[in-house]
């Protein structure tokens, strides 16, 4: 049992974010690129939040309803900092799709084989 | 070809991360600075929900960066996207049919304060129940994101956007600095803590996370307002 | 003039009593500082949204129709209960007997909230579905379409809601 | 009280049948009208009766249980507002996504006024 | 107690697979959708039901938030696919 | 509540930026001025902090009353004091550069001036923070403000150049968030001091995987091959300021955050190994590179790689000699890539195309451009009497103590390429006729005086080194004492710990 | 009070900045300051203080330290004389030019350059100076913007490649000894391990030999020479060349004396006499007169750099006397030349003639240079040949004698191709209105001409300094009494004697010849078809220099096709098209960029047990 939620949560964490970088190594599309990446956020996020997980523990918040003992409850702090990485992700995933529009104005179209103004 | 060698690249990468996984076991007890906060937070800060004391004072400087980042995600968007006039007054003919259904807006319209307040419930109790200043803002930016794809004409004011997140983050970093006149180091906790579970406790970090959600609320919304304005206006 | 400055005072006290009592619902405590942080904050958002909110205002909360918004539910909860179970049938009757189309019918209703009520309820019950609603004329999606005739259709779908929600919206 | 319970948990039953079988309509039904009609409804109507259940679960079994009671009825009034709007406007975006609707006896009302409108936006060009 | 949770779950977790066959198989977005709201509908309902079995009042606030969250999801969406965005 | 306290670097620049937009509502030139009075003073706390700070008094910072490891805090050491110095310093320079900063196709100054606050606050606070998360946090506020700052001009493919660098920086910060979580598994703290402690409790392969993790993501930052992609464009796409902001700043905060990682958290011999590799495949490839541009931007660009590349190689010899190496370096090129960068921004304005060849006779229509451009050109490629030949000196007298001939002789190969290309450059702009007579925009009296200042700075320790070689050798024993650096954070060691 | 030498180097420097200034205010201004500034320099050098004056100071905690050994004031000495000279020159010379400021900006910098590097007792300093020396210089050759692509940076190109073998080896002393200063240097190296002494050894050798342009190391230099304004081309060449000479002494005698580096020896050698042979048979076939001085210097310093390989007191007595005649003669015929040109506004030798009766004084000090360099008695390039010659017979090095005299005997062709086509021969109308150059021009040449008949009537006034320097290089009891060698079967040879003897059978015979023909030359012009059977095109210039060596040209065609440039060229072909290859990794494609970074993270998983020893 043990072995199966550590293979199957990490696992689960581990391909989302594996299909993120496929999709932004593989999509043409910017937008499914920009997706992609949102999606590898998503295994990191959740990838944080199962290892601060502790068998049997309940949220970290001493609610009035059920006053609970401190060691009942699972690690705060990859909750703390996965809200941080949220909020990151979400910044960088809105930077991304502005420039994305701002491709699409540009080049007319969000093919990104055909947006290749600048190399070598 | 180039696909099969990235789908081989990716199942080493994720045979090798697994591996190294394997030897975290799910479910265990790992904490060591945590119990810190488990035992401080309720007992010293007079905070319930300890992520919220995490989040807001422990590492309160992480908050600052990431609120700094949702302001600075509003900024260089609206420098990549520099806005048209001509937006609010002048309504593309070839749209006017997709203006969403009455059903939907009046739907909107009742719904609204209710998202609004829901959100401001959950900043104002940050510190008491889950959520707190980033998850009330984001559900106050819901709100109005339900207003702007239901309505056309519906149109945040950029000015008092402007206007919260200034405000909010001066709320915050001067808090901050109160804290290091009245207490000696950034952000620290100078108010009284009060009782634990009630509205009044945690000192400054209620303040901050109200804040918080003012900010992230208005960076939000305006970030949405300058992302959907801005692709219904074609080149 | 007058009426016009008399409904926004009473629109606003309408909106801020209904946001005012969510708060309450949302936080379950009667403590002095919830309920003045709730006072305030209803308050706020009240102020901002109470154009769009209602168009009567208070009004709408006359003990009369307070009894008709009752009886609708319970209109509404049978009905719903009803085509429940009729559905169920349906989804599990191996052959999917189901006869689907699009109809449309005309309404009396003149308010959007109360249309959207309509509609929404014409959803809620199983077997219909309010595709659009442009004006007057509801288009409504019909697992079992019995007669194309609008007439028919408004009967079948929705004179048992509509009757009720006339009687609030008056 | 213990009536309450009872009924509360033939409400938690029937809200994960109801549950299922919206789950089971969406699987089954042959468009995505249909789908809509007798999932998304089925399962929201699931959700409703579960969380009412347990708010009365909750009202009897915790001192003070109103809270549970209060703040379930919150949720449930929420999803009956909102969910037949979601299904209402997916099936109208659907509608407007060139999907067309299953129909035996090609009965589709809505389908000239599509045209219309698609005649309109010709005509502003 | 734990045996009628364990049926609850196992009814639901039935109908989350259904679902999500549905979410896989499409063939239009707006089926996904269709798919995805049912499993998070699901998801609100256990919320609810898994904070009274941990006696954690707290977990309905999660709940309700994440209907909020669903309910303008799937709206976007829809005004997505009729073009309103 | 001190007058000069490292907290200051971040949280004025922020609160400043927080108020611009009210600023520019109340008075429109408040704009530009407000920014630079916030640089001009954390410049001067740089100097008043960086007169008392030696090896064995960094400041440590507290935040929020809590002690490290439970709090987040900054240390002000000789090391991270002088890159913070240093940068904030730039900062102010770019500032007076950049204040009445207008050209076609850019309008808003507002944004401009944020990003800058934010992209040096970002900086700066890589540098400083104490925590593994935080720094994080202070990447992504960089890269962020980073990536927006690429696509300011609108006439250009600056949204191109941005994406890509997005795209790139989104793969950097995944890693370094995967290794943070993984480290967090192992020790259960973020404290990069505390995490040193534990690091040899970490199984060795778990341990190895969490520091190429690290390596990567911050690889990218610090522009290492092949992960630098993004360097040539967003470098040629970003404004002039920017480009300088980005070598003077951004890179160097990202070498810097994978030097700490290497020196301060990991013990692995092999990093530092890897490190001289990385670092010569990236100096040569990015030379060579270099060497075939047709833009001048772009040339610089590579240039600013090939000199990450020399700087990844002096901090991998782990030794005195080295690292003090390698610090100059940073010094060096932060100045003279800056002055570069600047200077070609009005060199670049006036081609039109970009290119080299159009830079014919530009000595004679831009004579104070084209002179402190040659200057930067004859200080980065290490000639003396300026500043750049010392820092390659003692790149190679550090090889030579390491019994490294091959390397010492691939720099200097490497170092030959450099200088045809910079050459090259120089001998259109003074020995060639100019092609056609257009109007030529001048530089303004506050660019001239910064970018002067700079040359001036690249001269004086051109010629007299011992000006900055002590704040070198402090910042060095800094970085090399490990020990010193765990002591100070967490005085009561054993005691928190166990 | 500030310290002598400190003083010297502030002077040219505060020249450098003032001439600047002055060019910028006004021309006349300008060139009183040049003039001005190098003869107060030179002043100085000379008169102003004592030899043993020392300036020691600590940069970035090198030891370093400013002092004249006997050796390196000879270069000093050297430099100092000559650059006055040519700035002189240059202030008529240059007239009219644009941007002279930044030119004579340059111009003092190379000499700061030079007398800083003469004057360096530690090699940090003296690399400094190099590099200063080096890339004023490489400004002046592209002054003119000729050829700038291809000349300035293979100019460039080389002396990098110089600059940073010597910078290699320095670093690699400082590690072995610890030190920089040059005496530490030479206390120390012997105690260095073999194979680490051999490195640095030839490092600093390929750095000297360089500056010197030793085949096949000379590419960049007939360019260059050619190039630079031919004011500076005289320095350039008459001097700063030396300073690669000054190197090699010092590494050939003081560093690798051990005794077992003879291979090292012989190959620079051989090296030498090779240069010397091939850079001749470059100037006979060379057209311009520019680049036919341009070959023989490449030549010239041929027999320099065989002198010092070959590390006999006789042969580097003999190298550094060449040395300093060198300078003068080459500076004297480049300074002549830019006369020619300056006046004519050419120096293709087949379109400018007989210029002997327009430009007197021109032609000779011409002259006088070419008899030095030609080792014509009794002028002084004739001893120094002599003592080389000697040296190599003492040594036995007859291989090498063979060669360089076979080059000796060609280098009479074109000095005599050069004298001939430029002043003697046809008349043309065109030159009718040449006028001599003027007196700024002219000071220097005489007295560099001068000089050269002084040194070669009494060639001991040079052996006294020479001989000091010896002593520095380690031979404390060079055997000389003002005309008297030793040669190698141990008579005694007056050499003034010698060199007067024939000096005079020489000149008697030029009057003979002079006198006899001088009735029977009749002028023509190139275009007069009187001279001629054939049927002449219009315009068509007849003149036969046309095809001075023609039949010498074909027979050494074979060895000139494959010049080192074009092997240099392919090298660099090859190069380009390896970089260019190389650039198309920065494909453009974010995706491409984005795949690097996982096939990178990739390897480094794949390698981690290799990198981190798992
Ligand atoms: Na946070
Ligand atoms: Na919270």
């Amino acid at each position: 049992m043990q072995d199966f939620l550590t293979y199957g949560i990490y696992g689960t964490a581990i391909f989302l974010m594996l299909l993120g970088v496929y999709a932004v190594l593989v999509k043409r599309n910017l937008i499914k690129i920009v997706i992609g990446l949102s999606i590898l956020d998503s295994g990191l996020h959740l990838l944080f939040v199962a290892i601060g997980f502790i068998s049997g523990g309940t949220a970290p918040i001493f609610s009035p309803m059920a006053i609970e003992s401190a060691n009942k409850m699972v690690d705060p702090v990859p909750q703390a900092l996965v809200l941080t990485a949220i909020v990151i992700g979400f910044g960088v995933t809105a930077v991304a799709l502005a420039l994305v529009i701002r491709l699409y104005r540009h080049h007319n179209t969000i093919n990104i084989d055909e947006i290749k103004n600048l190399k070598w | 070809m180039k696909k099969l060698l990235i789908f081989g690249l990716l199942i080493f990468i994720g045979v090798e991360i697994l591996d190294v996984l394997s030897e975290v076991p799910f479910g265990e007890d790992r904490m060591k600075v945590s119990n810190f906060y488990l035992e401080k937070s309720p007992e010293v800060l007079k905070v319930s929900n300890v992520v919220t004391a995490i989040v807001v004072n422990f590492r309160g400087f992480d908050t600052l960066g990431e609120v700094t980042v949702l302001f600075l995600a509003a900024a260089g968007i609206g420098s990549i996207l520099y806005r048209r006039r001509s937006v609010h007054t002048e309504l593309n003919p070839k749209r006017t049919s997709t203006e969403a259904s009455n059903i939907v807006q009046a739907g909107a319209k009742v719904l609204f304060p209710l998202i609004i307040l829901l959100g401001a419930y959950i900043f104002v109790h940050g510190h008491l129940t889950p959520g707190g200043g980033f998850q009330g803002g984001a559900i106050i930016a819901t709100g109005f994101l339900l207003m702007l794809i239901s309505y056309r004409k519906f149109f945040v004011k950029h000015s008092g956007v402007t206007w919260i997140e200034s405000i909010a983050g001066i709320v915050f970093v001067g808090l901050g600095l109160l804290g290091m006149v009245y207490g000696g180091t950034f952000l620290e906790n100078f108010l009284p803590a009060g009782e634990l579970n009630s509205l009044i406790s945690g000192g400054i970090i209620g303040i901050i996370y109200i804040a918080v959600g003012f900010k992230v609320g208005a960076e939000l919304t305006g970030v949405l307002d300058t992302l959907l304005n801005i692709s219904q206006d074609e080149e | 003039m007058m009426n016009s400055k008399i409904s926004v005072i009473s629109k606003l006290f309408f909106t801020w009593l209904i946001v005012f009592v969510l708060w309450l619902a949302f936080t379950t405590s009667i403590e002095i500082y919830e309920v003045l942080t709730g006072l305030f904050i209803s308050f706020i958002i009240s102020l901002f949204t109470f154009k769009s909110f209602t168009s009567r205002g208070l009004k709408g909360l006359s003990p009369i129709k307070l009894i008709y918004v009752i009886k609708y539910i319970f209109v509404f909860l049978i009905a719903l209960v009803k085509a429940n179970f009729h559905v169920a049938k349906i989804v599990l009757s191996p052959s999917l007997p189901i006869n689907p189309g699009i109809v449309e019918f005309e309404s009396k209703l003149d308010s959007d909230f109360a249309k959207m009520i309509l509609a929404n309820s014409i959803t809620l019950t199983p077997g219909t579905l309010s595709v659009d609603v442009i004006g007057n004329r509801f288009y409504i999606h019909w697992l079992e379409v019995k007669d194309s005739d609008s007439e028919v259709a408004f009967n079948e779908i929705a004179k048992q809601f509509e009757d009720v929600l006339l009687k609030i919206y008056s | 009280m213990i009536v309450i319970e009872y009924l509360a948990y033939f409400l938690i039953t029937l809200g994960a049948v109801f549950l299922f079988l919206g789950a089971l309509g969406i699987f089954r039904m042959p468009d995505i009208y249909t789908r809509i009609q007798a999932g998304t409804k089925s399962s929201t109507l699931g959700a409703m009766s579960l969380v009412l259940g347990t708010g009365l679960l909750g009202f009897v079994s915790f001192t003070p249980g109103y809270p549970w009671l209060i703040k379930t009825i919150i949720i449930v009034i929420f999803v009956a507002i909102a969910n037949p709007l979601s299904s209402h406007a997916l099936a109208r975006g659907a509608y407007k996504d060139k999907i067309a609707p299953f129909t035996k006896e090609n009965i589709d009302a809505y389908q000239e006024v599509e045209k219309n409108i698609e005649e309109e936006m010709e005509d502003a060009k | 107690m734990s045996y009628f949770f364990i049926i609850i779950i196992s009814i639901i977790a039935v109908g989350a697979i259904l679902a999500f066959v549905r979410f896989v198989k499409g063939p239009t977005a707006a089926d996904r959708v269709v798919a995805l709201d049912t499993i998070s509908f699901m998801a609100i309902a256990l919320m609810v039901f898994l904070g009274f079995v941990l006696e954690r009042f707290i977990y309905i606030d999660v709940s309700l938030v994440y209907a909020v969250l669903g309910f303008v999801g799937v709206i976007t969406i829809a005004r997505y696919l009729e073009g309103g965005i | 509540m001190v007058i000069a306290d490292p907290i200051y670097y971040i949280v004025l620049p922020l609160l400043t930026a927080f108020l611009l937009p009210l600023f520019g509502k109340l008075y429109k030139p408040l704009i530009g001025i407000i920014p630079g009075f916030v640089f001009l003073f954390l410049a001067y706390m740089s100097v008043i902090l960086m007169i008392d700070i030696r090896p064995d008094n960094p400041i440590i910072t507290k935040i929020a009353g809590w002690t490290p490891p439970f709090g987040i805090n900054l240390v002000f050491s000789s090391f991270s004091g002088f890159i913070a110095s240093l940068i904030s310093i730039m900062g102010f320079l770019i500032w007076a550069y950049s204040y009445k900063f207008k050209k076609v196709g850019f309008d808003d100054s507002l944004k401009y001036f944020i990003l800058l606050l934010l992209v040096v606050t970002g900086s700066i606070g890589i540098v400083l923070t104490g925590d593994i998360f935080n720094l994080f946090v202070f990447l992504e506020i960089t890269g962020i403000s980073a990536y927006a700052l690429t696509a300011l001009y609108r006439g250009r493919d600056g949204a191109e150049a941005a994406f890509k660098f997005l795209l790139i920086g989104a793969f950097a910060s995944s890693m370094i968030l995967l290794a943070i979580i993984l480290l967090y598994t192992q020790v259960g703290t973020l404290n990069m001091a505390e995490i040193s402690v534990r690091m040899h409790e970490v199984d060795l392969k778990i341990k190895v995987l969490i520091f190429i993790l690290f390596f990567v993501g911050f690889g990218i930052e610090a522009e290492m091959f092949p992960l630098n992609g993004w360097v040539p464009d967003a470098y040629s796409q970003a404004p002039g300021p920017i480009a300088a902001v980005f070598a003077g700043m951004v890179a160097k905060a990202g070498i810097y955050a994978l030097v700490r990682i290497i020196y301060l958290m990991f013990d692995l011999e092999g990093a530092f190994h890897l490190l001289l590799i990385m670092g010569v495949i990236t100096m040569i490839i990015a030379e060579v590179v270099a060497l075939r541009q047709e833009a001048l931007r772009r040339m610089l660009a590579y240039s600013s790689i090939g000199q990450m590349g020399l700087i990844m190689i002096a901090f991998s010899f782990n030794t005195e000699q080295g690292v003090f190496a390698a610090i100059f370096l940073m010094f060096n090129h932060a100045i003279i890539k800056s002055l570069l960068f600047l200077t070609t921004s009005f060199l670049v304005y006036n081609t039109k195309t970009k290119l080299i060849s159009d830079l014919d006779g530009f000595g004679k229509k831009m004579p104070l451009v084209s002179l402190l451009f040659g200057l930067g050109a004859f200080a980065i490629v290490g000639l003396p009497p300026f500043s750049g030949f010392w820092s390659k000196l003692y790149v190679l007298i550090a090889a030579a103590n390491q019994h490294m001939e091959v390397i010492i002789a691939l720099i200097l190969s490497v170092s030959v390429v450099e200088i045809i290309y910079y050459f090259k450059v120089i001998s259109r702009l003074y020995f060639r006729k100019a092609s056609e007579e257009i109007p030529i925009q001048k530089p303004s009296l506050n660019s001239s005086i910064v970018m002067i200042v700079l040359g001036l700075i690249i001269i004086s320790v051109g010629v007299y080194p011992d000006l900055i070689t002590g704040l070198i050798e402090n910042a060095t024993t800094s970085l090399l004492n490990k020990d010193l650096y765990i002591e100070k954070i967490l005085p009561g060691l054993a005691e928190i710990i166990n | 009070m500030m310290n002598s030498l400190f003083l010297l180097l502030f002077i040219l420097f505060g020249s450098a900045i003032l001439s600047y200034i002055g060019h910028r205010i006004s021309e006349t201004l300008g060139n009183i300051i040049v003039v001005v500034g190098a003869f107060s320099a030179s002043i100085w050098f000379f008169v102003g203080f004592e030899t043993p004056a020392e300036f020691s100071y600590k940069i970035a905690d090198f030891d370093a330290l400013w002092s004249f050994s006997s050796y390196s004031w000879i270069f000093a000495a050297l430099v100092s004389i000559l650059s006055p000279l040519a700035l002189l020159y240059s202030t008529s010379y240059m007239k009219g030019k644009e941007r002279l400021g930044t030119f004579y900006f340059n111009f003092f910098l190379s000499i700061l350059g030079m007398i800083g590097i003469t004057m360096s007792q530690d090699f940090i300093s003296l690399f400094i100076f190099w590099e200063i020396m080096t890339w004023s210089s490489y400004l002046i050759v592209i002054y003119l913007g000729k050829d700038v692509e291809k000349v300035g940076i293979k100019y460039m190109i080389f002396s990098a490649i110089g600059a940073y073998a010597l910078l290699m080896g320095i670093v690699l002393i400082n590690r072995e000894v610890g030190s920089l200063l040059i005496e530490d240097a030479f206390a120390y190296f012997p105690q260095i391990q073999f194979s680490t002494q051999l490195l640095i050894g030839i490092l600093l050798l390929i750095g000297f030999s360089i500056k010197s342009a030793m085949m096949p190391l000379h590419v960049w230099a007939p360019g260059a020479y050619s190039n630079s304004p031919m004011s500076y081309t005289a320095v350039f060449s008459g001097a700063l060349s030396k300073m690669g000479i000054y190197g090699l002494g010092l590494v050939f005698i003081r560093l690798l004396s051990s005794g077992e580096f003879t291979l090292i020896n012989e190959i620079f050698a051989w090296a030498g006499a090779i240069t010397t042979l091939m850079a001749t048979f470059y100037a006979i076939i060379q057209d311009d007169a520019k680049k036919l001085l341009a070959y023989s210097s490449i030549g010239q310093l041929g027999y320099i750099i065989v002198g010092v390989a070959i590390g006999t007191e006789l042969s580097i007595m003999a190298a550094i006397y060449l040395a300093i005649l060198h300078a003068a003669f080459k500076g004297n015929l480049f300074m002549a030349i830019g006369a020619v040109e300056k006046q004519t506004g050419s120096t293709d030798m087949t379109l400018v003639t007989g210029l002997i009766r327009k430009m007197p004084l021109t032609f000779f000090s011409t002259l006088v240079s070419i008899i030095a360099l030609a080792a014509v008695p009794p002028l002084g390039g004739f001893v120094g040949k002599w003592m080389l010659y000697q040296s190599l017979l003492a040594s036995e090095h007859f291989f090498l004698i063979i060669v360089i005299f076979t080059a000796s005997t060609a280098a009479f062709l074109y000095s005599f191709k050069i004298l001939y086509s430029l002043f003697l021969g046809q008349e043309e109308p065109e030159f009718k209105n040449i006028k001599e150059a003027p007196l700024p021009m002219l000071i220097p040449m005489i007295l560099l001409s001068l000089f050269l008949i002084v040194t070669g009537t009494f060639p001991g006034i040079l052996f006294e300094p020479i001989a000091n320097g010896m002593k520095y290089l380690g031979f404390n009891d060079v055997n000389w009494n003002m005309s008297l060698l030793v040669n190698a079967w141990g008579d005694e040879v007056n050499l003034q004697h010698v060199s007067m003897y024939i000096g005079t059978i020489f000149i008697v015979a030029f009057i003979f010849i002079s006198l006899k023909n001088r009735k029977r030359t009749r002028y023509v012009t190139t275009k007069d078809i009187s001279t001629s059977g054939e049927i002449p095109l219009p315009h068509e210039n007849l003149s036969f220099k046309l095809n001075f060596y023609k039949p010498f040209e074909r027979a050494i065609s074979p060895v000139m096709k494959k010049t080192m440039d074009s092997i240099y060229d392919e090298i660099g072909n090859g190069l380009n098209a390896l970089f260019q290859f190389i650039r198309y990794i920065y494909s453009g494609n974010g995706q491409g960029y984005a795949l690097y970074v996982i096939i990178f993270f990739v390897l480094l998983l794949l390698l981690k047990n290799q990198i981190f020893g798992l």
